[in-house]
């Protein structure tokens, strides 16, 4: 079991959060142009580290907020989490990126 | 336990519970009596409140007379109760007799403060008594222990696998609120794993 | 002193933790037997004699009891009977409780007489990986796995349901320790004086661990007087939880830690309202992994015996039990170990013949208690072989050459029942490792130890290799306050008590003896020295590999006593350091737990939560029969009074309310659609997002069906939603996806448009919905609401009201799934029931009646609206006919992605209505579409059905919505719909999906 | 390759077992190599061996960073059957069904493929409706399923719960006869052994660390024990693709995520066939050594991990003991966690990659055991031909920008709901 800080309500099992996914895609901006590469990548193609991963959690049986979380992905360490529009990565800059 | 009210629909409101509540005593009673006590708060009105507008909130509490409170906290008496929701997002408990929703609409401006009527869609159970928070610890990984979770205090989250919110009203008092839709099979799953210590339903 | 008499013939006259004044009666394999409260069912078997309790897996040796704990190899029981039967369970472990039935297994007909003892015959047949190598012929391997099945296995299941009551609890703590010897005690009462939050958990009914099975003196006293201070003080203090009978298995990610308490496993059954087991989910910040050490045996012929035992074991059944596990007994052993139990039997006047030590030089400080006890020491010697099938009856010892690697000199054979055997002991890193740790070798106790720290789980005592008492007692003490300092509570103080043990001198490793025979390494899976040896020689080396091959360590023990010495002689094999061989990955969990303690109450009725609307004892009481709908429960049909639930009652009732509804009125439910409450300025512009037609024109007091896309393009969601107020919305989306259209918004207002001043809440529950449906529901709508007007102009098709029902506030949206007028009445939950009630009242001047899901489902197909068949997650909004919907003036989700290829390609299967040609035949939903039914596989597939009326009631006739492909539809006006399954063939004609009104008239006027 | 019969058997016993060869060599790897497979998997292996067996090229290599079959191979819940649902997968898998069925014959050695059959039980009308359809599809295709009904499993199966106190009642089942289950670690030790036989170099304890191209082609891999020339190379590492395309810069449709599986104490025989529960993530086989293999759900998080996770266990076992509770009382033994490619649409990606010499065999979600045999046919037919077989056209990587997705479940780009 992963226990996950949810920055408002504190530390809670995983199981009151339903997993959103890689929190580093870029959705291209609604009114651009449509550039097909750029949709195709937001929607299907994922870095998928062994290591360090930036992902979306939403706290759905909490506070329904979705929570940004730093996890390593090959230890399950939880590093930091934080609001969605926080950037934990460049937080927790000296932090290898692949471990 | 229900709350004196004087809504016009009263007799014709009927709770979620109506139709699994046993009145007595259950379980392992010893002869010191039971060690949990378990009712229903009903008829009640609960109004989610959201705005991001600090002014107005003020004004509100003004109006209200109980303050709002912060993160996982809550303020009131069961006269009129405030629980934090989430981020500028409040739910306002009170025995149903005015119309709250009313009351506040006409004061504030609808586009800065945002009410949903939420009085049917949840049910309200009180837990009171000195086992009452191994029950807890039994549906949910949150730290029951009074030094994390003491008076005042209130927590959203998975109890018995269904999202519920408990205010913690008093040190052996609780309010739980859950989905409406799933109040017969919450009751049913409570008093299971309240048996062992004993209870009674007023 | 009153001493109550029985059959124990080796039970000791005193000594002790057994309670003589409580004597229990219990059978094996049917037979009588009297033990002693305080006893295990092993303990109690030995002091009756007993010592044949088992059959080995493979080739059904005779086995007795080998251990005094829960590594036992050998002596596996099905304790209890009927609904309570419990296979493979440990006799070391269970303890003695009145009429306790235990039997042996693995055996046929008896344990003396068993026929597959035949295996050991054929066991030079039978080794390692042997049926990788036949069984390829025909008939093929299922037919060879019947018999091999039959063979194998231990214990049988059962068929029953279990009587009793599983729990779960959820606990918090500073400081969690697990195990409760010397080292877990000492860590507990300096965490516990330091105020910490602490929870020691030990798998035994009482504290003491090693120091119960041990003849130790603290500041003089019995080891025992400490534990009771020491758990005396503990119990005062309220920071402080001891949990005895509670076994840590499992050490996972966040520092969680999982054990089982076995509440009652240790009555005839449990109390009123207690429950068999509980689960805890216990969450520490610092752990301290105290879970001692286990002793491994010596890897010899024939040493498996019934009467060869671990030398603790041995130690603990005198010490603890005062059971003499056999009369004249011969010790074996590489390290001092062996001689702590050559003296506890001496003492206990158990003849002691020989101490077996294969090291060249005996420990001084041994000497002088040798010779008190007139204790024979054969240095430098091994046992090469022991003697008697159902028991240990000698044993064959001899000396070792230089090398170690052959017998020199005559061996000679003495004779012997017990045989108490020490390779050594292996610290239980099992927990570290489940934890992420990684063990290391150390060469000074010949055992794999922790290594650098994973998480938050230090180890002390034994299970880091620390062997001597002292040492456990001060370890656990520090590890402790070094928590507490980094907890930032104040250090404690507390004098570490004296011990009367002796210094211990290395161990000199001996994973085997020299020679021939077979030489057990799993006694439980047989896995021999040979197989091993074998394993090597074709290539299965890597310890992965070697386990898998030979099923080393995959018996319910997990090779607790086998697998470092198998590793050992693999090592030996490549010639390699042990440490390089590595270990198997560590798995929880610690010992196999129950799988009801993990289910908790969620079973039988309360699997998942059941979900009801506010009218559902009303359904209930008025013959509606139900359908799962998620966890919803949905009345599907309503039977009258008279009707008993049958097929064509079924039919009957849902035709009838077909019927009403199409030419009178009728009432069905919908409180279980999705329900969402939209806020906030920006709203008109966010449904503009998330819906793909448009929706800023939307004026209040209206509805609007809409549906929403996936980022992908395909249809994720449909259903209506109304404008309430210049910035209050209110949405409906299907059932199933109520919950995840709410996320779906509740993601792009909080992470992709944070800007948007939008607001959404979920008020599913806070509202009872029902339709009022069919040409005369105007009419009862008009009586409901006397004081306002209904008709056609005042109140519109799609219009939406908020009014006063008989004091209750409503919401009324005229909006129609079954085709006909329609309005759909919202009104808050708790007056659901009433207005439900008085709807049917006033309605019955029109023969009005409530409906079900099966007449809803059969009228909207017969409107060819769309429901979760066609929105199956794979389909366009083009696909079903809805690409009008798709408004090209704005982006919204899913807007780019729909343009791929694939998405518009004309061949794609679009929705059809389907008609069976012969007017009658009832096409079952999951047939395939083909040009010929005659056709051999593969057959090309045009479509399928996806919902079928069996009988329209409206148009008389079956019919079906289907896809099937462009292509088709633009050529064929006919097509076959087969279900081989069913071995059913149809042909059908591919029509309109709008079968009835296709005008929608009856909607607009 | 000395042949394995009852006769040999027999024969080497008589001399201790002293005889037997090595299953395989341990050889020191060449300089350069035709084809490097990346992963002594199932996969890895069974495409070195047809590369050899079916297209005559020898001098391959196949790469595995710790011990052969050591990945999902060795961690599955090794259930076989064929019943898919959309053509692409269906006619793929049905080939690998019928590989199979002489598997072992064909690598002389026992690989234990036991035809049991394979229930997919369903609880409500909608669930009868789907697997009507996925039934008839199958027949259609060729592959044999059939429909039963609640009387009919009930006589197979007697230990499920068909009382009145349960939650979700048994309606009906889809059942394949001729799925089944296989013994792992055989299959992975076949098919070396038999690759092996075929002059396939297996490279044990050779981890990859990376690549060197020239135009938009891999001329070096780099590895733990020295840098090997290709000609041409394949990736077969579920779970491993997403970390082992980082190396060379690739981002593929793939998320790694732990699926669990746990297995009891060993019984006597209980359960004869295989079943998947329909109302919850659960289904159950008996091992031929006794112990009940159970399988799940995913975590549903990104993970590398191959750890067990309680929380899903426990949501296992409630699924279990809804649909059998007789299993209350038993025992687990030991629980595990295997990492999975899970890819946006459910389905495998098998085929060429964006870079000219590099072939893709990735995405398997759960179906990667079952696909090992297929897998390895058309994964070699594609590299030896540079062209996709027929078998596994559909199952390219470009779908997905084409719009082309094979959903079998119609969950949409969402990994974890696979």
């Amino acid at each position: 079991m992963l226990i996950i800080n949810c920055p408002l309500c504190g530390p809670r099992d995983h199981a009151e959060f339903t997993y959103v996914g890689d929190a580093t895609k870029n959705r291209p901006k609604n009114g651009d142009s449509s550039n097909d590469n750029a949709w195709y990548d937001f929607v299907y193609l994922r870095d998928n580290p062994k290591g360090l991963h930036e992902e979306l959690w939403q706290h759905s049986f909490g506070c329904r907020c979705f929570v940004k979380v730093l996890r390593n992905t090959l230890t399950h360490e939880i590093i930091a989490t934080g609001m969605p529009k926080d950037n934990l990565i460049l937080k927790e800059k000296g932090l290898e990126l692949n471990v | 336990m229900t709350e004196v009210n004087t809504s016009k629909n009263s007799l014709r409101r009927q709770s979620g519970l109506a139709h699994v509540i046993n009145y007595g005593q259950f379980g392992n009673v010893t002869l010191n009596g039971p060690s949990l006590f378990i009712c229903e708060r009903h008829p009640l009105t609960i109004l989610q409140l959201d705005t991001n507008k600090s002014k107005t909130l003020t004004d509100i509490s003004n109006l209200l007379n109980v303050e709002f409170p912060h993160t996982n906290t809550c303020n009131g008496d069961d006269k009129r109760r405030i629980l934090w929701l989430g981020p500028n997002r409040w739910l306002i408990v009170e025995p149903e007799h005015e119309c709250l929703q009313t009351l506040i609409n006409n004061e504030f401006n609808s586009s800065e403060v945002f009410l949903t009527d939420l009085s049917h869609g949840k049910s309200t159970v009180r837990l009171r008594g000195r086992n009452a928070r191994d029950v807890l610890m039994k549906g949910s990984g949150v730290d029951w222990h009074l030094n994390s979770f003491g008076a005042d205090y209130c927590a959203h989250t998975k109890l018995f696998d269904l999202a519920a919110t408990v205010d913690c009203r008093d040190i052996d008092v609780f309010d739980i609120y859950i989905a409406r839709g799933f109040a017969e099979d919450f009751w049913g799953t409570l008093v299971d794993a309240a048996a062992e210590f004993g209870y009674q339903v007023d | 002193m009153f001493r109550f008499q029985s059959r124990q013939q080796q039970r000791l006259d005193d000594g002790g933790q057994i309670n003589r004044l409580a004597p229990i009666n219990f059978t094996f394999d049917g037979k009588k037997f009297i033990g002693f409260e305080g006893d295990t069912l092993a303990s109690a078997l030995l002091a009756n004699g007993v010592r044949l309790v088992g059959r080995s897996f493979k080739y059904h040796r005779p086995r007795g009891i080998y251990s005094a704990g829960i590594e036992e190899p050998n002596a596996l029981v099905a304790l209890r009977s009927g609904d309570r039967h419990e296979p493979n369970t440990r006799a070391t472990a269970i303890e003695l409780f009145p009429g306790l039935e235990a039997k042996s297994q693995n055996r046929w007909p008896n344990l003396l007489l068993d026929y597959l003892q035949i295996n050991n015959l054929l066991s030079p047949f039978l080794s390692a990986g042997f049926y990788y190598k036949t069984f390829m012929g025909l008939p093929g391997w299922h037919f060879y796995e019947y018999f091999i099945r039959k063979a194998a296995g231990m214990g049988d299941g059962t068929k029953f349901k279990d009587p009793d009551k599983y729990d779960k609890k959820h606990v918090h703590c500073d400081i969690l320790i697990v195990g409760g010897g010397p080292t877990g005690i000492s860590a507990a009462v300096t965490a516990g004086r330091a105020g910490a939050r602490v929870i020691l958990v030990d798998n035994h009914p009482k504290l003491g661990g090693q120091l119960n099975g041990e003849r130790y003196f603290l500041d003089k006293k019995p080891a025992h007087h400490w534990v009771e201070q020491c758990v005396e003080e503990l119990d005062g203090l309220e920071n402080v939880t001891i949990a005895t009978r509670t076994s840590a298995f499992g050490y996972y990610d966040s520092d969680v830690v999982n054990a089982i308490e076995s509440v009652s496993d240790h009555l005839p059954e449990p109390l009123g309202y207690q429950c068999r087991q509980r689960l805890w989910q216990i969450r520490a910040k610092k752990v301290i992994l105290a879970t001692g050490a286990t002793e491994r045996p010596i890897v010899f012929s024939n040493n498996d015996r019934p009467g060869i035992m671990l030398a603790s074991a041995a130690r603990r059944y005198v010490n603890q039990y005062a059971v003499k596990p056999g009369k004249k007994a011969v010790i074996f052993t590489n390290n001092d170990d062996g001689y702590k139990t050559a003296f506890d039997l001496a003492r206990s006047g158990i003849e002691v013949v020989a101490v077996v030590d294969s090291r060249k030089n005996i420990p001084e400080h041994f000497e002088k208690e040798l010779n008190e006890k007139d204790i024979e020491v054969i240095a430098s010697s091994v046992v090469i072989d022991t003697y008697g099938y159902f028991g240990l009856n000698s044993v064959k010892i001899g000396t070792l050459s230089h090398n170690g690697k052959t017998i020199e000199s005559n061996p000679y054979i003495v004779s012997a029942d017990l045989l108490a055997v020490s390779g050594g002991w292996s610290p239980n890193v099992h927990l570290y490792c489940h934890s992420g740790g990684k063990p290391v070798y150390n060469d000074s106790i010949e055992a794999f130890v922790p290594g650098e720290l994973s998480q938050n789980g230090h180890s002390a005592g034994a299970s880091r290799g620390s062997f001597s008492l002292t040492d456990c007692l001060q370890e656990g003490h520090n590890i402790a306050n070094t928590m507490a300092e980094a907890l930032d509570l104040e250090v404690a103080e507390q004098i570490i008590p004296e011990t009367n043990e002796n210094t211990i001198v290395p161990i000199e490793a001996l994973w085997r003896v020299p020679g021939k025979g077979k030489k057990f390494v799993d006694l439980q899976d047989d896995v021999t020295e040979s197989d091993i040896t074998l394993a090597h020689r074709e290539g299965y080396v890597s310890v992965e590999h070697l386990k898998r091959y030979t099923t080393l360590g995959m018996g319910t023990d997990q090779g607790k006593t086998s697998n470092l010495n198998g590793q050992a002689i693999m090592a030996q094999e490549k010639s390699e350091p042990i440490e390089k061989i590595g270990t198997t990955t560590f798995r929880p969990p610690y010992t196999p737990i129950a799988l009801g303690p993990l289910a908790g109450r969620d079973i039988g009725l309360s699997y998942k939560h059941t979900r009801r609307s506010a009218m559902h004892n009303w359904h209930k009481q008025h013959g509606a029969i139900f359908v799962e709908a998620g966890q919803w429960l949905r009345p599907q049909y309503y039977l009258n009074e008279m009707e008993q639930p049958s097929k064509e009652n079924m039919d009957k009732a849902i035709s009838r309310e077909v019927q009403t509804v199409r030419t009178s009125v009728g009432l069905v439910d919908v409180s279980t659609l999705g329900k969402i409450d939209i806020q906030g300025k920006d709203s008109a512009e966010f449904l503009n997002r998330v819906y793909t037609n448009g929706w800023t024109k939307l004026p209040i007091g209206k509805a609007r069906y809409g549906i929403m896309l996936r980022e992908d393009g395909l249809v994720f969601d449909d259903g209506t939603t109304s404008r309430l107020d210049e910035c209050h919305y209110f949405m409906t989306t299907t059932t199933s996806n109520a919950a995840a259209v709410l996320s779906h918004m509740e993601y792009y207002l909080q992470v992709q448009w944070p800007k948007l001043d939008v607001k959404v809440t979920s008020v599913t529950e806070q509202w009872a919905a029902m339709a009022l449906a069919g040409p005369k529901s105007r009419n009862v709508l008009s009586k409901l609401l006397p004081t306002i007007n209904v008709d056609n102009e005042s109140f519109p098709f799609m219009g939406v009201r908020e009014v006063d029902i008989e004091g209750v506030p409503a919401r009324i949206f005229r909006i129609s799934f079954s085709g006909e007028l329609s309005y759909e009445i919202n009104v808050p939950a708790d007056f659901g029931e009433f207005i439900w009630q008085r709807i049917l009242e006033v309605g019955k001047a029109y023969s009005i009646r409530p409906y079900g899901t099966e007449a809803m489902g059969i009228m909207r197909i017969e409107k060819g609206h769309v429901a979760g068949p066609e929105l199956d997650g794979r389909t366009t909004a083009t696909d079903l006919g809805l690409q009008k919907l798709l408004s090209s003036k704005k982006d919204f989700i899913g807007s780019k992605m729909m343009h791929r290829e694939g998405l518009k390609d004309e061949n794609r299967p679009r929705l059809v209505g389907l008609v069976p040609v012969d007017k009658k035949s009832r096409v079952k939903s999951g047939a395939i579409l083909v040009k010929d039914p005659t056709l051999a596989p593969p057959v090309p597939k045009l479509g399928h059905v996806s919902s079928s009326a069996y009988l329209s009631p409206t148009l008389g006739h079956p019919i079906s919505l289907g896809f099937v492909s462009g292509n088709i539809i633009e050529t064929t006006k006919k097509i076959w719909a087969v279900s081989p399954l069913h071995n059913e063939s149809h042909e059908l004609e591919i029509t309109d999906p709008v079968f009835y009104d296709q005008k929608s008239e009856r909607l607009h006027d | 390759m000395a042949k394995y019969s009852i006769f040999n058997i027999i024969k080497n016993a008589f001399n201790e077992d002293k005889n037997w060869a090595r299953a395989w060599r341990d050889p020191e790897p060449k300089k350069s190599y035709d084809v490097i497979i990346i992963g002594a998997g199932g996969h890895g292996l069974a495409s070195a061996f047809y590369l050899a067996k079916n297209h005559g090229i020898r001098n391959i290599a196949v790469l595995e960073k710790g011990y052969l079959g050591g990945g999902n191979t060795g961690r599955n819940t090794t259930i076989v059957r064929s019943n898919y649902m959309l053509d692409e997968n269906a006619h793929f898998y049905e080939k690998s069904l019928q590989l199979w069925e002489q598997l072992s014959s064909e690598l002389n050695y026992n690989v234990m493929f036991s035809q049991r059959g394979v229930l997919n039980l369903a609880h409500t009308d909608s669930q009868i409706d789907a697997i009507t359809r996925r039934g008839n599809t199958m027949r259609l295709n060729g592959i044999d399923a059939e429909l039963l009904d609640e009387k009919q499993i009930r006589k197979l199966m007697p230990y499920l719960d068909f009382s009145n106190d349960v939650r979700f009642p048994i309606k009906g089942g889809l059942l394949q006869r001729r799925g089944g289950t296989a013994r792992h670690d055989a299959v992975a030790w076949g098919l070396a052994r038999a690759a092996d036989s075929l002059g396939v170099d297996i490279i044990q304890n050779c981890e990859v660390i990376g690549f060197e191209e020239t135009g938009n082609k891999i001329t070096v891999v780099k590895t733990s024990r020295g840098n090997f020339n290709c000609g041409k190379v394949g990736f077969a590492v579920a779970g491993n693709t997403g970390h082992l395309a980082s190396l060379i810069n690739l981002k593929l449709p793939i998320e790694s995520h732990v699926l669990q599986a746990f297995v009891s104490e060993p019984l006597k025989p209980m359960i004869d066939h295989v079943v998947t529960f329909g109302a919850g993530h659960f289904y159950i086989s008996q091992s031929d050594k006794g112990g009940l293999v159970f399988g799940g759900d995913i975590d549903m998080y990104n993970s590398y991990a191959q750890k067990g996770n309680l929380p899903l266990i426990e949501e296992v076992v409630t699924a279990g003991l809804a649909m059998i509770p007789s299993l209350s009382r038993l025992r687990i033994t030991r629980h595990w966690g295997g990492v999975m490619d899970m890819s946006m649409d459910g389905s495998p990606i098998i085929g060429k990659s964006p870079i000219d010499n590099l072939y893709l065999n990735c995405g398997w979600c759960y179906g990667g055991f079952k696909a090992t045999p297929g897998s390895g046919w058309v994964f070699a037919h594609t590299i030896a031909n540079d062209e996709p077989h027929s078998l596994n056209k559909g199952l390219n990587l470009e779908r997905f920008k084409k719009g082309r997705m094979v959903d079998e479940r119609g969950a949409g780009p969402f990994p974890n709901r696979h």
